[in-house]
This record gives C-alpha cells, structure tokens and sequence, in this order.
C-alpha cells in the first residue's frame, strides 16, 4: 500500500491524484478464516489490527452489516481521557491513550490525535472530593492528572462562566494529554492497516445465524453464505445482545439510544474539552470549528438512531448556564447511536458460555475513547485466551457482585 | 452590477427605507427586503469567503439553502455568527459583517489556500502532517483551526428571551406554498385542528413568482384569499416565520418560531421553539433547485435561476445587467422571461438538451432572445465577479465554442423535493428517474405510535412539479391525513391551477459531460465547504464507495446547508465513478432541524434564574440575609456556614463547630425527607425495606435504619419514629426524599401490591430545626410548653407537644454526639420558630450552623455519612454497621445481594478512623498505599480515605476511611497518597475521636 | 407565605385560603366514598376531574389519592371529622397544607399560559371547566384544575414556589402573546 | 419522544411525565435462590429488537406503575396495562400477534 506523506501528496498533485489506490480492500470472502470477528466499527477492527500486529494472527475476516465505522464509531463526540477512578478501568483507558498518542505514526494515516487537554468541571463540594479522589487514584495508577483551580479552569477555557450563579466552577479534574481525534479516520486508519496485512474486510455482510458444534462455534451464516472460523470475536456495540441472543445466551446489557449535536462552525474559541456532569452537558470545539455537545441516553430500550428531544434541550441549557457565548450559536445538526449499557455500567471483554468465542461491548457512552486499548486487550484474549487488561472486564463479575463502578457520586450528604 | 430596479418588487415596501451597515458601510433597503436582496440592491454580490480554500463567494440563493451568504449579525450582546443574508430580514439599524477572511473580504490571504488546492484534494489531512507527531498538536492543527470555522464566536452575553410553547393539534402542516394552503384548507374542513406554519414572513410559496393562476385568480390573490379563509376557523391556527423544523417519534414535531429577529429590543422573545403533538404531518415543503457543475460555477454572480427570478420580482432587485443562463430543464427559461420583463439583458440561454424545451422555450425564442441547444458552459470567467462564460458542446469534453460576456449566469440542473422532514424519523425515498429526482416512497412512511404512517407529502415535495397536480395532490393528503385523525370528509372541489406546459429535464451531472480533470476540479458541488467533483471521484477511487463514507471523506453536504444543495450532484458524480445506479448508492441520513435553530431557543425559559428550580426551605431567605455561603444539595441550597464579618469559610466552620459543641447550635434540617407509612402491613414492609427490624420498634421510639439497593449497596439512611400501631415516619437524606418515596411506592405497587400500606411524602409540610449543644435543653424549657426532661424525652424518644405555643414534634436523636433535639413544625411556622429559637438562644449562645459543622460534628463521632463513607460500591457490613442488619429477617432488600462471593467476603476494606502522625489533615480521597504493584503497572493500594477534616474541638486533623483488613489492625501505621509530594503517614485508630462513652448527649 | 400578583396578559396571584389534606385510600370503597360525603359533602370526583360543595374540593390525584381542599378556617374541624369517619379503614391522611402553593391564572389567555410550561393539553376542549390534571411545569410536578373558562389553578409544592412564580410570570409578559403574533 | 397511555389516568401522557423503569415481568429471587437466579433477576436482560415489555411509572401524573408492549426497532406501541400482574392481558398479546406473527418474548407468545 502506498505509503502516506507530504510528498506522496505532492507528488500525487502533479499528476491529478491518479496514482492513489483504495484505502481498503473489497474482497471475495473466503469459507473459512482463523478467526471471525463481527463488526467493523473501531473496536472490531482494532482488535483485527492487534490480532495481526501483536500475534501474528491475519488469517482474519471482520464481517460488517453495514459500512465500516458507521455505528457508534462515526457517532461520537470523540472525546478521549483515561482519567478514570477504578483500576481496572484506568488501566484500559491509559492503555488506549497513549496508543493514541503514536496512532497516526503506527497507521500511517493521520486519525489527528490532539491531546488537547480534558477538564472535568466540580461544581459541588461532593464533586470536588470526587476529582481530587480521583486523582490520588490516578496518581498511583499511572495516569497523568491533576485537580486544578477556578483561575487556571478559566486560563484554559476563557469562555466559561466560572460564577455561575447556580453552581460555580470550584476547581476541575485535569488531564493535559486527554482530548479527541477524528473518529472516522482511527476506523478508516485501521481499516487499511488490517488491509495491508491480507486480512479481509466484508462489508454489506450480515450475519444471520451463528453454528455451533459442541459448544464451540463452527462459523457464521452471513448474507454471503456460511463462513467458517477457529475463533469468534463479537463486536457489535449497539447490537451486542441480538447478536448474544443468535448464539444462544444473553446478556446483563439494555441498548439506548445516545445523542449528539454539533453547531454551526465558528473561529476557534475552546482549545480543550470539558465536561461538567453537575449540570450534564460536554462540549468540545472541532477542527472545523463546530462546538460537539454530548447529550444524554433515553431511558428507555430502543434500536432507533435517534433519541427523544428533550434531553438535547437539557443538555443545551446546561451548556448556556456554563458556557454562555453558546446561547447565540446555532444547533446545525443532532443525531443519536445506540450504545449497550451494562448493569455496571462498566465494559465486556470476555469469554462466553462458548468455549472459542468472546464477547466485547458495553462501551456506554463512552467507548471511542478505548478503541486502540480494547482492541489490544481484546486481541490478547482472543489469542490467549487471557490478558491483565480485560480480565477485570468478564461476565463472572455480575454473578460474583464485583462491579467496576465508575459513577461514584451515588449519594448525597444530609 | 446589481441594482434595485425600478418596477417589481412584490414584498417590499418602498415607502419604507431602511438603514444598515455592511462591513461598516451604510447601506440603504426597504421594509420587506431579505439582507441578501438589500445587498445586491446595494451592488453587494460578493457576502463571504469559502471554508477549505477562501474563496470570494457570492449569495447563491434565495432561501434557507444558501451556502454562501452567511454574515455576522449584529454586535454585543445581540451578535450572531452564521446569520443567512437570505433568511435574514432587513431593519433598520442592521449591523452585518462578512467572515472567514483576513484581514478583509476583499483581499483574503487565506486565498492563497486557492492557489495551493491541487495540495489539498479530499482528505488530504488523512495522508499529511503524521511527521513528527509533536507537530500535530503545536504546529499543524493550530494553523488548520486558525484558518477553520466560519463567523466569529460570541462574548457578549445573551439579553435576549425565549420561550417553549406546547401545542396540541390533529394535523400539522408544513409550509405555506399554495400546497400547504390547500393541504390545510383540506384537513380544516374535516373538522379536526390544524397548524399550519410556513418558514419565511410570506405566504405562497413560489407560485406568486412563477406567474400560476388558480381558478382564474392570479396566484398572489388566490393565496389572499384561502389564508384570510383559513385564519377564519376557529380550528386553524397559521403561523408565519415558523420553521418546521424536525419530525419525531409519535408524532412530535418542533417548529421554531422566529418572533423578534427582524424587531430586535422590541421586548418580544426572540424565538419560540413550539414543541407540537399531533397525530398527523403534512409537509408541503416544496424543493430546492440544484445548481450545475460546471468550471467556475462558484464564482460570484452564478446563482440558482430561481433565486435570480425571486430577486426580481420579490425584492425589485436585478443580480446583474447580462444574465446567460444554463439550464437542462424549463423551468429556467421563466427566468429569462422574468429579466426580458424587467428591461434587462438575456444574451443567451444554454439548454444541454439537444431538442430543447417546449412553449417556455418557443416564449423566450419569441422574444427574440437566443438559445444554445446541446450546449453547455465550459469554464466561467471572472474572479470576484462573474464576467463571462465560455461555452461547448455538451456532449464533448470542453472545447470552447464561444464566449459570451455576461456578468450573472443563471443556473438550473432540475429540483430536488424537500424531504427532509419526511425522512428525518424515518420515511424512506424512491428514485424517480424521469424527473431524476428523491421523493417520499409512500408505501414506507416514518411510523407513528400505532404503527401506521403519520407523515404525508404534498405537491412540489411530493414530486409534482406542476401547479394543477400540486393542488390536486395538496387536497388529496389534506383529506387523508383528516381522515386518519378522526375528521370527517366532505366532498369539495379542488382549485385548478394553470401555468405553462413543460418537457422533460435530461439529468446533467457534469457540464460538459466529458469534462476535463482540470475542468472537474474547478467544478464546485459543495461551496461552502469547497468540495468538488473530482474530490468526489477520488474518494470513491480510493474505496470510499459507500456515499456515508464519500460524504465524510470529501466533506461533502457537511457545511452549514447541509448539503441542499450539493447532496444529490455530490450522489450522482458518486454513482457515476462507481458505475452504480444512483438508488444503489443510496442517500445520507437527513438529520433534524432543517436549517440551523438558536441554541438559545432549545433551552427556551430556562436560563439564568429558571435553569434549575432552586428548592427553599421556610428558613431559606433568613439564611440568606445572615452570610450564608450557600452550597447546592440534592435541588435544595443548604447554608455550608454563615459569614460573619470578615471571616473565611474556614474560620466560619471552626467558630461555628466550637460554638455548638460548647454552647448552643441551630441546624435548618428541614430538607431532611420525611415520608409517612401507614397500614395493617407498614411493619412488615418496612422490615423488607430495612436492614434493621423496624415492625418491633415501639410507639414513641426512633430508631436509626439503613436502606440498600437489591443490589446490596447501602442507598439510604435516617431515623424512623413509630408514630403509634399502624404509622411509622421514616427520615431520609436531603437528596433522597423523592427517591426514597419512589422507591416505596414501586416496591408497594410491583411486587407487594397484596400489602395494606400507604405512603405520603410529608417532607415539605414540616420545618426542621436541629437544636444542639448542651445548652438545648435549656432553651426549650425557657421557651417552654413541653417537658423535654430525660426522663419524659430520653434518648431516641420522641413526643408531640407545643414550644411557645407552637404545635411540633420533638426528636430527641443526635448526629453530633451533643445533647440534641429536632423539632419539627408546620412549615408556615418555620421561620417563626426559626426566630424565636434565635432570640431566645441569645443568652446561651446560639449561633446557626452549616452543613460543613455538621460533617464535622458527625465525623468527631464517626458517624457515616451517605455520599462520604458510601459511593454507591460499599454495602453496611464495610462500615461496621453489621449491628443494624438484622439477623432475624429472612428476607430485605440487599440480603441476598450480599450473599454473593465478592460481598460476602472478609478481604473487603473496612471502615476505621485515621491519624495523621504529625497532626495534619489527610487530603481528600488520599489512598493507602500497598506493596508492588498490578499487572498492568498500577501501584497498589490497602484502603482510602472517605471523610476528613481539621477537628476544631480536638486541634488535629481526623479522617475516616476504609482500610483492608482494618479494624484488626489498630495502631498500625500505613501510607497515604498526596498530591505532588510524599506520602503521609497515619495511624489506623477507632473512628470514634470525640466522647467515645457517649457522655455528652447521655444528659 | 406571601400573597404575590403579577399583572401579564394574564393575572397570576398565590393563595393561601385552603387547607389541603393528602387522603390515601381505596376511591371505590363505598366506606370511604361515605365518610367523604359525610364529613364534607362531595362526592368522590371521576379521575381527570375534580368535585366541588361551596368552597371545599375533593381532587382525583390516582386511585387511590384524593386531594382534599376547604377553606382554611374550616381545616382543623374537617380533618379531626374526617379522621373519625375513616377511622377502622384502612386509609392514611395528611395535612398538607403547608407543602403545597396555589396560584391562579386568570385571563382569556390562561390556558395559553400553561401550554408555555406544561406538556399537557390543556385546550379547552381536552381540559374543559371541572377538569383536574397533573402533570410537568417546565421542571417540577404540578397539579392544575380548571375553576372558570378563564381561570385556572396551579398548585406545586411550597419548596419551588419562588420558581413556579418566575415561571408564570416569564409565561405571562406582555409581548410574549402567542396568538396575538401573526 | 414517546406518548404512552397511562392505564391509570386514562389519557396520553408525555414522555417527560413518565418515568421508564426496564424490563418488565421480572421474578424477584430473594435468599435462598441460585447464584445464577440472583444474577438472573438483577441483570439478565432479554434486551430485544422488537416487541418489548418495559416499565413505567406516571411519574408526574398518578404516580402509578405500568407496563407496555412496545417494538424497540420502530417504537410502535401495542399497548400499556397496570403493573400489578404477573403477565400481559391476553388482548396485548393478540394485538401484538396481530402485528408481529410468531412474536416470543421470554416465556409470552
């Protein structure tokens, strides 16, 4: 595959880009692979990637209903920080960081990684105790961050309106190499990666049916007719517990649609990302200079991209009581994926009940930020069947009652 | 040049002129005009520069689907970025500027991005700036953001109002064309209550433009006619400058309402976002024509051959003196009968058709104007403005034939109905191939709550291109989606509209058809995000084949038009590179609002002082006049401390913790919830509820409860009284009133709904007010009324009784370790006894006291707090709260939950109190560190700190925390986490540090 | 409790001529349905309305709520009669006189008012004279009953009386007519 | 933005005046149960795409609990009955029949 650069580029321009080839492949799909995996969003390519990369497994197809990245990967608000309070957490969530940080370099393909900072905003006192928990927590788990102060809160992120008359910024939870990346290029960037390495990537491909044979799967009925595999690997955020149900067993996981809205460009304004959970709003800038707002999940099961309005009314004036140059921008478009949410709120990364195959999903809201982390535990477990990144992550856990509980703040004082 | 003409003008008021101001500029309109029209009536064609590569760009279009004519309205606090100079109306006293230039519109550096765009093809940021990876984030992406975004971001504060309005109908129609007139017109008569609301301040739609008559009447007249019918029933409601904006689930709609934009300080709202149920949908939401592509199609002064028509004959403004225009359709040529009408100049109309048009064609020929046919513009010349074209064959690859000079070119490849609304909770759309156009596939509408369709398409929309079938069609879904929602039909008979006869269009993606790469890369299909068509050939050359995938890769249909005007050429330019038929490749997912709505609006009334409701005890503005430091919990404001004088917060707690544990304190606990069972079953319910057994307490009692989820996880505590046989009061947290309350009820009406017990949460009927410290007895006896002795009141006892002649309830329980009462009253006494207390207090001392005293009295004693000692992970048996789980029940909610291995299982980390060796104060969530660490690299840990304070009364810091193994190792010394330095020392002790032996409340 | 007023373009005024009693109890039982009219003489309202003698009112608030209102000097009695009418039922009564507001809102544009806050159609053909609904005020529960075509009433919990004031009013300036814009 | 019947009220309420509380039609397992019965109970989630029945409480109406038939993919409603059952009303399951032939859901069909 052509290599990418500036003077590929400029060597491409004198000849009327003539010379660029697909970014990924559109192949027959075999009878049968090594290994399976179901889904082509960033997780399950990232796991075909690691699969290759760490244990020379390429012997690989990654089968997609739709196209590759057009769920919850192309969704996001892209948003990544691995500030995160549980062990088992930080360490899946710093894991996919810092792959981030050599993303662009390890594809070839700039995913525009920009660790532009992520502030956490403290607008209670319970919160402030929160954060600063948390950074004692990261501070012995490796995780760079700090709990700062309303002046400097302010000194990043000019436009907020730290005296809020509500709920003032009392401080923040800081991570100066969290921030985003271009979520459809980390899908597009594997997705060649995986190319390169002779795997297959089968799009319009829908799985049907899963065969088994003395509790292990044989393969998958597709749309393309039954394909055959060693090992299975499930990835389908959003549908985990349909594809669960074909195979047999369920899932400790309800599907809600999550939404998101953008507004119309502006010059830039906001170099970070903040999240202010007192008041449930997020909100980062673009490059393209739209203001990315995440919204919240529907109570309610649903398989519809899309949610109900009003917690996009929430969010917004959540967002116009913190930010309040907001109010006069305009919202240019909102949209919704369906993210699985476990009975812990935590992830999946696990074996089943079927002896070669395993399960990851129950990202939440929060699943873009763990793509490269995932997926390198993910292939771990595949190909070992074990890995100290995931094991934290099993089914066992909801039988066992040891939840990994990141929603600390479930109480409030007398 | 453009110039305000001497006749037309149907929506303007000349006797008005206003004044406004363009980049500084004074400028002259009239009442009436869009900001756009007043602008080329000012010779203002060039309104703004291009996203990717700066380019000049003119005003496009007439409506809500222009790409270029975005402005910053406004200043200050009335300032907007993005405004559409064509949806914008003119008043006076309008401040405009352009934007994304530098230093001025008229000469941009960021154009040199032009000249270098052979370096910038589609996704060329994907292939470039990956070396070194530092640069990234300090070199490239500041560069690209800094050339990136559109207007200028606000800083004024918002002054303006907004509102919600909720309106309840049977049908909604969109758009006030002559098809949604009739298609409201149809439903009304049905009988069932319609809302009909049309985007801009006019009614008709294009029909007054394109010269229709219906039944005899001319369109304008017509249009008169059937709105004043319309506003004449009782069961219509019409709106103008109302947007329908999005289609949602179970027929919920919202329409944004633009009140005030045009009368800025009038004291009106600015916007109202109506959020409609009904139970059907109309959208009569016309179409949109589509530009050609074409080289230099983007230069200023090539517009939609409509947008020129509506200029001239809406706005009396003509874009230009020499018009060519280049259409594949009829319908352009009204354009150029327009012009001819209004003295202007048509030097040649370029029809790609080889056979050409019918009568439209054969009028304009008459009138002596001269038509190309199979012809096609080459190359457009000019740089800020247009200033001729170069025009060849169609059918070849761009051989220049010709050049006319002209200074606008009027285009039109064909329109595309509106279907946003349609598709946006999910209709789908069928390719209709004769009039190559999307419309609304009626056998797969979005479905409603019933799971039938509740969204119908009329006229232009629909696909009907010509007037009689757009009104005939109009009245037949008025009809039926009457019908569908409980009206009855009448027979009426449909208004028959003329208008000219048209031929067929030939679709023309690409002029010429064989157009050269350096034709096809200076041909625009998106403006405003500068995507061409060799950007998209190259995105499906590299396998970007699905046209999500073209769409991001190329960003396509992504700027603020979202795509109106470039998604169905970017689509054909897309099928065409893969060899695949236009429906194959599918169309992108259209996305709610249809144009861009103010934030603003989406928060509506709640803003400022109604974002949140703030809930006030009785006592809150005593509170609030006596320093209080307020601090949010659970929707109440509850006093952290009261300010005295110069003091800090600090110094307010220490005083204030000091002054109750010595003398006398007040805490307003009147957020406390307090919920009432009652039933021949309340004991038995509330055993299943509590951890503790709660059916053997006796009347007169309290007793401390816990609560747990089924999960095993303590949610709640507080204190129940048994008020006699049958009642009990249960206490919960300030924030848990409500939850708790819930959580009873779906208990009661889910799983026992056999049990006699009823519940009411009486948490607001009744003012609280904890009076603590060992002068508390004696304040109440002076006040007198009850006896409030030891023997009549001891210890977790309770009694009814009035105080100075107030009646109340008195508690005799503590959370401080003092000598302590709570006493409830009616809450219309709150602050009369509040008062009372205060006066009264004086000679012992009494002060009010914050919740922050409060942590620290509880914390002295180690008692736990919810939402310090818990988190929602910890069960009571971490807490050394064993004692207040019953032994006895078989059953409670949480008791098989902490059954499970990991809960019932002596690793946990336990709660004992901590001691810094040097006296310090543990930093909040400290942890405690182990030996080693994990695999996966992270330090390990034996524990951490849930609670800690600096202890006025002890002079030291305390803390509570949860420590492995804890409880056995008394004394033993372990290491804390602090940020940015060493780790602390502490000693692991009994969280009890104040009056171990309970001395002080035993009184 | 402050009596306030706004004049909009429609009167909003707080009251505080009532006591308000929360009855618990099955409204089917008979007993029950007796021992209201007894002590108070009304009838058990059907559910979405409420029934009025003089100046008392009985609410349907679910199956098995009632709330209660009389006139504030007549309170005390009213509920010692109504304890000892149900007494032997099972029934749980309250006093929640001082947990709760009412407002009115008054004008020929009431109703326009109330839709600006609440989800509810509260159109004079949905929500006609004698109608009782709760339902969501912008953020807080409320209740609201239809005394006079022009003339409704609101009541909310006393907590977030402050906000559902500033609500109302907001609802009610001059200028912010919904009908009169055209 | 869903409209459900309240059973209770009578009427339409609003998605804003509801409250929704998961899958309905779960068997409470208390001490003495499984392991994996406990587990069961508390998250095994049938989670489908399709016809669902899923809680909800008139949370600023009645206060009420009840349930609804409800098809997660297109969100049509087949129908909404009080929560103090142990299984849906036989009209709901043939007006779902009606609908969606063949359904199952748990141990319903």
């Amino acid at each position: 595959m052509k290599r990418n650069s500036v003077f590929a580029v400029a060597r491409e321009a004198m000849r009327q880009h003539s010379g660029w080839g697909r970014t990924w492949g559109n192949p027959e799909a075999k009878k049968a692979y090594d290994v399976v995996i179901i889904g082509a969003g960033g997780h399950g390519l990232a796991t075909a990637y690691y699969l290759g990369k760490n244990f020379g497994i390429t012997n690989v197809a990654v089968i997609e209903k739709g196209w590759l990245g057009g769920g919850n990967t192309g969704r996001n608000t892209t948003i990544i920080r691995s500030n995160y309070l549980q062990d088992p957490s930080a360490a899946l969530y710093e894991k996919a960081r810092s792959l981030y940080e050599t993303m662009s370099q390890d594809l070839n393909y700039n995913v525009m990684f920009s660790p532009r900072g992520v502030m956490m905003l403290a607008q209670t006192h319970h919160e402030v105790r929160g954060y600063q928990r948390t950074a004692h927590a990261n501070s012995l788990q490796g995780v760079k961050t700090e709990f700062i102060s309303p002046a400097r809160v302010k000194e990043l992120c000019p436009i907020i309106n730290i005296d809020g008359p509500r709920y003032s910024v009392l401080g923040a939870l800081w991570q100066a190499r969290g921030g985003s990346a271009r979520h459809d290029a980390v899908a597009w960037g594997y997705a060649r990666a995986c190319t390169d390495m002779g795997m297959h990537i089968l799009q319009k491909t829908e799985v049907t049916g899963i065969t088994q044979s003395g509790g292990n799967v044989t393969g998958v009925d597709t749309s393309r007719g039954h394909i055959a595999c060693k090992k299975l690997g499930m990835v389908v955020a959003g549908h985990a517990s349909v594809v669960a149900n074909m195979a047999g067993f369920q899932l400790p996981i309800e599907s809600v649609p999550l939404q998101a809205l953008v507004s119309e460009p502006i010059k830039p304004c906001m170099d970070v990302v903040v999240m202010a959970n007192t008041v449930h709003g997020y909100m980062s800038q673009s490059d393209k200079g739209e203001m990315v707002i995440g919204g919240g999940t529907d109570a309610y099961n649903a398989y519809t991209q899309r949610g109900s309005f009003h917690h996009l009314e929430e969010t917004v004036r959540a967002l116009i009581e913190t930010f309040p140059m907001v109010s006069r921008l305009k919202m240019l478009r909102h949209w919704g994926g369906i993210v699985d949410v476990t009975g812990d709120r935590s992830p999946i990364l696990s074996k089943t009940p079927l002896g070669n195959t395993f399960i990851n999903c129950g990202w939440g809201t929060g699943g873009f930020k763990a793509i490269p982390g995932s997926g390198w535990g993910f292939a771990e477990l595949m190909a070992k069947g074990e890995s100290p990144l995931t094991d934290q992550f099993g089914l066992d856990r909801f039988r066992a009652g040891r939840f990994i509980d990141e929603s600390v703040a479930a109480g409030v004082a007398h | 040049m453009s110039t305000r003409l001497a006749s037309h003008g149907r929506l303007i008021n000349r006797a008005r002129a206003l004044s406004f101001t363009f980049n500084g500029k004074v400028m002259s309109g009239f009442e009436g005009d869009s900001l756009a029209a007043s602008l080329l009536a000012n010779d203002q064609m060039l309104m703004g520069r291009s996203f990717k590569y700066h380019r000049p760009r003119g005003v496009l279009a007439s409506g809500g689907e222009e790409p270029n004519a975005l402005i910053n309205l406004g200043v200050e606090s009335g300032f907007e970025p993005n405004a559409r100079a064509t949806t914008t109306e003119t008043f006076s006293g309008l401040t405009a500027a352009s934007q994304n230039h530098f230093p001025s519109l008229e000469f941009d550096v960021g154009a040199i991005n032009s000249k270098l765009s052979r370096f910038l093809p589609a996704g060329f940021y994907y292939k470039m700036f990956i070396h070194p990876r530092s640069f990234w984030k300090h070199i490239y992406e500041p560069i690209i953001r800094h050339s990136a975004g559109l207007g200028k971001a606000p800083k004024a504060r918002d002054q303006d109002s907004y509102e919600h309005y909720y309106h309840h109908c049977e049908v909604m129609v969109v758009g006030g064309g002559i098809a949604g007139l009739q298609a409201a017109q149809s439903a009304a008569a049905t009988g069932v209550r319609v809302l009909l609301v049309e985007q801009t301040a006019h009614w008709g739609g294009r029909a007054p433009v394109d010269g229709v008559t219906i039944d005899g009447l001319a369109a304008e007249d017509w249009v008169a006619q059937t709105l004043a019918e319309l506003a004449a029933c009782d069961n219509v409601v019409i709106r103008n400058r109302t947007q329908g904006s999005g289609v949602y689930d179970h027929g919920y709609a919202l329409a944004y309402e633009r009140i005030a934009d045009h009368t800025p300080g009038d004291g009106r709202p600015r916007h109202r976002l109506w959020r409609v149920r009904c139970k059907q949908i109309v959208t009569a939401t016309g179409a949109i024509e589509r530009p050609l592509s074409f080289a230099g199609n983007d230069i200023p002064g090539v517009m939609l051959a409509s947008a020129v028509r509506d200029y001239v004959v809406n706005f009396a403004v003509s874009p230009g003196d020499r018009t060519v225009v280049v259409t594949n359709n009829d319908d352009a040529y009204r354009t150029a009968l327009c012009l001819l009408e209004a003295g202007l100049e048509v030097p040649l109309i370029v029809d790609a058709r080889p056979e050409g048009g019918g009568a439209l064609m054969e009028a304009v020929q008459a009138s002596g104007i001269r038509v190309a046919l199979g012809r096609g513009i080459a190359k457009v010349k000019g740089g800020k403005r247009v200033t001729g074209v170069q025009i060849c064959a169609q059918a070849g690859e761009g051989s220049v034939l010709e050049e006319v000079a002209c200074d606008v070119v009027a285009m039109s490849g064909g329109w595309s109905p509106v279907v946003h609304l349609w598709s946006h909770c999910g209709g789908k759309l069928i390719w209709d191939a004769d009039q190559a156009m999307f419309r609304p596939d009626p056998d797969q509408p979005p479905l409603g709550a019933d799971g039938a369709g509740f969204v119908k398409v009329a006229g232009l929309a629909n696909g009907h291109l010509r007037s009689a079938p757009v009104l005939e069609d109009a009245a037949e879904q008025g009809r039926a989606v009457g019908r569908a929602a409980g009206g009855k039909v009448q027979k009426a008979a449909v208004p028959a509209a003329m208008d000219a006869e048209e031929v067929a269009l030939s679709p023309v993606w690409l002029m010429p058809q064989g157009a050269s790469y350096a034709l096809r890369s200076k041909a625009w299909l998106d403006f405003q995000n500068d995507v061409k068509v060799s950007d998209v050939q190259l995105a499906a050359q590299e396998g970007f084949e699905s046209v999500e995938h073209a769409k991001r890769y190329t960003t396509l249909g992504m700027a603020t038009d979202q795509g109106k005007l470039s998604n169905i050429n970017g689509l054909a330019i897309l099928s065409k590179s893969l060899n695949a038929p236009i429906p194959d490749v599918g169309t992108t997912t259209f996305r709610p609002p249809y144009t861009p709505i103010s934030m603003a609006s989406l928060a509506g009334e709640a803003r400022g002082e109604l974002f949140q409701p703030v809930r006030k005890t009785p006592m809150h503005a005593w509170h609030d006049s006596h320093g209080a430091d307020w601090e949010p919990v659970g929707g109440w404001r509850r006093p952290y401390a009261y300010l005295r004088g110069s003091e800090t917060v600090a110094q307010a707690v220490e005083r204030e913790v000091i002054n109750t544990r010595e003398k006398l304190g007040f805490l307003d606990a009147s957020t406390l919830g307090k919920i009432i069972v009652k039933g021949p079953d309340a004991g038995k319910f509330l055993d299943m509820m509590y951890t503790n057994m709660m059916s053997n307490l006796q009347p007169g009692r309290c007793r401390y409860g816990l609560m747990c989820s089924e999960n095993g996880f303590l949610s709640d505590d507080g204190v129940v009284a048994r008020i006699d046989e049958q009642t009990w009061l249960c206490h919960t947290t300030s924030g848990g009133a409500d939850r708790i309350h819930a959580h009873m009820e779906e208990w009661l009406q889910t799983e026992w709904w056999d049990w006699k017990v009823w519940v009411v949460n009486v948490t607001e009927q009744l003012a609280q007010v904890a009076v603590v410290g060992p002068n508390a007895r004696k304040l109440l006896e002076k006040l007198g009324g009850m006896d409030v002795s030891a023997e009549r009141l001891p210890f977790m006892a309770w009694a009814d009784g009035t105080i100075a002649g107030i009646d109340c309830r008195a508690y005799r329980i503590s959370f401080s370790g003092e000598l302590s009462y709570e006493i409830a009253v009616p809450a219309n006494q709150g602050l009369v006894f509040w008062e009372m207390l205060m006066e009264a207090g004086a000679e012992f001392g009494a002060m009010p006291y914050g919740t922050e005293c409060l942590h620290i009295l509880r914390a002295e004693k180690g008692f736990i707090m919810i939402g310090d000692e818990t988190d929602g992970t910890v069960i009571p048996q971490d807490l050394g709260l064993s004692w207040a789980i019953s032994k006895k029940k078989d059953d409670f909610l949480g008791k098989r939950a902490q059954q499970r291995s990991f809960m019932d299982n002596p690793d946990r980390w336990q709660l004992v109190g901590l001691e810094t060796l040097d006296g310090s104060v543990l930093e909040d969530g400290a942890y405690a560190i182990a030996e080693g660490s994990n695999a996966n690299g992270q330090g390990n840990t034996q524990g951490r700190v849930t609670s800690t304070y600096y202890s006025p009364t002890l002079g030291k810091g305390i803390a509570m925390g949860l420590v492995h193994n804890g409880p056995e190792r008394m004394g033993e010394v372990i290491y804390f986490t602090k940020i940015g330095t060493n780790p602390v020392q502490a000693k692991i002790v009994s969280p009890v540090f104040y009056d171990p032996e309970g001395e002080k409340a035993n009184v | 409790m402050s009596e306030r007023e706004f004049q909009g373009y429609v009167t909003i005024r707080q009251h505080s001529d009532h006591s308000m009693f929360t009855l618990r109890a099955s409204l089917a039982s008979s007993k029950v349905k007796a021992a209201l009219k007894t002590c108070l003489n009304v009838a058990v309202p059907k559910r979405g309305t409420y029934a009025q003698t003089g100046e008392t009112l009985l609410a349907w608030m679910s199956p098995d709520e009632l709330l209660i209102m009389v006139p504030k000097d007549a309170g005390g009695a009213a509920f010692a009669a109504l304890e000892q009418a149900l007494d032997g039922l099972h029934y749980l009564l309250a006093d929640v006189s001082d947990a709760r507001v009412r407002f009115t809102i008054e004008g020929g544009s009431a109703r326009e008012v109330v839709a600006k806050l609440a989800p509810m159609d509260a159109s004079a053909a949905q929500f006609g004279v004698g109608s009782f609904a709760r339902s969501r005020f912008a953020q807080v529960a409320g209740a609201i009953f239809v005394e006079q075509e022009d003339r409704l009433s609101l009541i909310c919990f006393r907590s977030v009386q402050d906000y559902v004031f500033a609500l109302l009013c907001g609802a009610a300036k001059p200028g912010s007519e919904v009908r009169a814009q055209s | 933005m869903l409209i459900l019947n309240c059973p209770y009220c009578g009427c339409y309420k609003d998605e804003t005046e509801l409250s929704a509380g998961g899958e309905a039609h779960l068997k409470r397992f208390g001490p003495g149960a499984s392991d994996a019965e406990f587990e069961g109970y508390l998250f095994g989630r049938v989670n489908p795409k399709g016809v669902h029945f899923e809680r909800w409480r008139c949370a600023s109406g009645c206060g009420k609990w009840f349930h609804a038939a409800r098809c997660t993919a297109t969100l049509e409603v087949f129908g909404t009955y009080k929560a103090q059952t142990l299984k849906p009303p036989q009209a709901i399951k043939d007006a779902i029949s009606a609908k969606r032939p063949g359904w199952t859901w748990r141990d319903f069909s």
